[in-house]
């Protein structure tokens, strides 16, 4: 299935300040897509817009896909794990996935909820509250819900915060296998953090 | 996983997701359960002790209940989006839901909720309060339960509002009120008529507005909460 | 004099006829300032 | 520039017209008023209170229409209008509510009597009150704009019921209203005579020009406010 994500002329302002204006990229299937930039360039901002969650000031960004189109849109193609995005904490892992795969209308598996806590090493901790887990710990199941309903896109916003090598490790496979099956998208200072990307995306220059 | 199964059922999924993560974390903390109770406890006996066992007109008995539970509204239904926005959880929800099952999930706790407010509130009115007596029950349960749903109906969509502006608490009932007038007007008037004693007929003009003042509420809500929930 | 005291109406009418013109005179000067700044930031731009 | 010209002779002959025109039993000529029974000379107030009533329901009418385009758009400039139509509304609304009140004084004996008319100038009050208290309330303008647009809409969505809700509970002390014992009925279409009438339009027009001129003043400042903020 091809998939490309295409925006056009993207401008964000808040408060009559501009964030970043004349932004446009195009990204295909099996690519990596790198937003770089300094801190309060707007990195997270253009994420927001991708994922659809911030309507920006002009200008857009589409996905476009030739599959068959699910009917919750761009919320089924699209997994997230970004520092600002919280988890709830009074339920545990296990529950936080199940509640994850309601919300987006599957039902719920606990199969695929325990394989994909395994993939991220937590599946001794399944049934502890994440109000006790550490943030490393919560990094790791960040992932875990971003990957439930196997996204074409994944887009990661520092994806390596509060990681351990273990953790890095594990971020680094998960990135590697995305690469093959859809489009990666990675926002980041630490160019370390990837093994190489098609398209870059420079925000230090676009005010 | 199938996601090819039909949208409607995908969306009563989402819908219903919404609304049991709120209803689990609710019994796991009993926090509205417990301060919405003392609540309605505190200030019916706030009424018992200004009352000082002097009898009461109908009127003023029919307006007192409806400011209990004006403001134990006010107290207790921002709280399931005031709740996401200060764990940060908004976002998390907006990723995965659709922005009208959200909506309707947390529409549905606050029917829930005020259900079990109004319930607690007219039991213990009744049994304390010795000059609140009701001559037509079927027209005050009618009035009682269409009263809670349009109070939870406005307070919903006032509370997505609140929780995205920076003030949380005190806002909440100045901009409530205005909104909720119409409602309270018309609920006090038919509680006094069914303590007086009224038929089905003679109260059916109030059914009347109560029934399409949810109705528009409810539509008006559905159709602007996207862009309340969306930055 | 003796006119206006025997006719309190019209001495209502005179000060609402001054709020208006005072009213009147401010709004058709703030008028004619905007448009010089309107204008001034049309000539920088 | 010749519509404010226009303007300031029309609402001072609306003025001296108002006042100086005596209010006989049996009008003689075309410059006399007649009298109407229960208002007398207080009939006066009529070509002001009314047009400041009328205007405070435009101009919320107006604010939740550039609301609603600003929802549509997106474009600040609509929530500019928006939030001056408000402003101004709010200051006809207390202008209403003042002239209102005095009247009541001499005509029913006390300033507020809860009739429904002033029960639904009371609620745009608070409404008004509401609005601009969740303006002030947030701070990234954008989110400002959303919020109170939305919440303009629900209000003027709600207010409407009070239409079917006040006659059922109270009884109108208004001239025109159902406790009326001289008939119901709007007040201009069955007691005012045809000068009465005259003047009475010309005002509602002159003030309704009144708005529009201050609307676009408003207007203007605030966007020449916007484009020095953009620039420094």
């Amino acid at each position: 299935m091809a998939i490309r994500i295409h925006a056009e002329g993207l401008r964000q302002v808040f408060s009559r300040r501009t964030i970043f204006s004349g932004i446009s990229f195009s990204v295909s299937g099996a690519g990596v897509l790198l937003i770089a930039g300094r801190n309060g360039s707007g990195k997270s901002t253009l994420v927001k817009i991708l994922c659809g969650v911030l309507t920006p000031t002009a200008g857009w960004a589409r996905i476009e896909s030739d599959g068959a189109q699910d009917q919750f849109g761009r919320k089924a193609m699209i997994g997230l794990v970004a520092p600002y995005l919280q988890l709830y904490e009074e339920f545990s892992a296990m529950e936080n996935l199940r509640m994850s795969m309601n919300l987006r209308g599957y039902r719920p598996s606990d199969d695929v909820s325990r394989g994909l806590l395994d993939r991220v090493a937590l599946d001794a901790q399944r049934q502890d509250p994440v109000r006790g887990f550490s943030s490393g710990m919560k990094q790791r199941l960040k992932y875990a819900m971003a990957l439930v309903h196997r996204p074409s896109i994944l887009v990661l916003d520092e994806p390596m915060s509060n990681l351990d090598a273990d953790g890095t490790a594990i971020v680094r496979s998960i990135m590697h296998e995305q690469r093959t099956a859809g489009i990666l998208v990675v926002a980041t200072n630490d160019l370390t953090d990837i093994d190489g990307w098609d398209t870059e995306v420079n925000l230090n220059a676009a005010r | 996983m199938q996601p090819d199964e039909r949208y409607g059922r995908r969306w009563l999924r989402a819908t219903s997701a919404v609304f049991l993560k709120d209803w689990h974390a609710e019994l796991r903390t009993r926090y509205a359960i417990n301060a919405l109770g003392m609540f309605v406890v505190t200030t019916i006996s706030i009424i018992l002790f200004s009352l000082g066992g002097e009898p009461a007109s109908p009127e003023v008995l029919a307006g007192m209940l409806w400011v209990v539970l004006f403001f134990a509204a006010m107290s207790g239904m921002s709280r399931t989006f005031v709740m996401e926005e200060e764990r940060g959880t908004a976002m998390t929800l907006q990723l995965q839901a659709p922005a009208s099952a959200v909506y309707f999930g947390k529409l549905l706790f606050n029917l829930v909720l005020g259900a079990g407010l109004t319930l607690l509130t007219v039991v213990l009115y009744a049994v304390l309060i010795e000059g609140f007596v009701i001559r037509s029950y079927g027209v005050f349960i009618g009035v009682v339960t269409l009263g809670s749903i349009g109070l939870a109906a406005a307070s919903t969509i006032i509370a997505a509002i609140i929780a995205r502006a920076n003030t949380k608490g005190t806002l909440y009932p100045v901009l409530s009120f205005p909104i909720l007038l119409p409602l309270l007007m018309t609920v006090i008037n038919a509680t006094r008529l069914a303590s007086e004693g009224t038929s089905w007929a003679d109260a059916g003009g109030e059914f009347q507005i109560l029934i399409s003042y949810i109705v528009v509420v409810v539509t008006t809500s559905y159709l602007l909460f996207e862009y309340i929930w969306k930055d | 004099m003796e006119f206006l005291a025997e006719h309190q109406l019209y001495i209502v009418m005179i000060i609402v006829l001054g709020i208006w013109l005072g009213l009147y005179v401010y709004l058709f000067r703030l008028d004619g300032r905007i448009s010089k700044l309107e204008k001034e930031s049309r000539h920088e731009s | 520039m010749i519509l404010k010209g226009a303007l300031g002779v029309l609402l001072t002959l609306v003025i001296i017209a108002a006042f100086a025109l005596p209010i006989t039993p049996q009008p003689q000529s075309w410059l006399e008023f007649p009298l109407i029974p229960g208002l007398e000379e207080k009939a006066r107030i009529i070509f002001f209170h009314v047009p400041t009533a009328w205007l405070s329901v435009m101009a919320f009418l107006t604010s939740m229409v550039f609301g609603i385009r600003y929802l549509r758009k997106r474009d600040m400039l609509d929530d500019i209008r928006s939030s001056s139509a408000a402003g101004l509304g709010l200051l006809f609304c207390i202008l209403a509510t003042a002239t209102g009140a005095v009247w009541a004084k001499f005509n029913w004996g006390s300033f507020w009597n809860w009739d429904p008319r002033e029960t639904s100038i009371f609620v745009l009050l608070l409404i008004y009150g509401a609005y601009f208290s969740l303006r002030s309330a947030i701070e990234v303008e954008e989110k400002r704009a959303t919020l109170s647009s939305v919440y303009s809409i629900i209000a003027a969505v709600t207010v409407p019921f009070f239409v079917f809700i006040m006659p059922r509970i109270m009884t109108g002390l208004h001239p025109g209203a159902k406790g009326d014992p001289d008939g119901a009925g709007p007040v201009i279409e069955f007691k005012m005579s045809p000068n009465m009438r005259v003047v009475f339009f010309a005002s509602l027009i002159a003030f309704t020009l009144l708005f529009v001129w201050m609307f676009t003043l408003r207007v203007r400042a605030a966007r020449l406010e916007s484009h020095l903020q953009a620039k420094g």
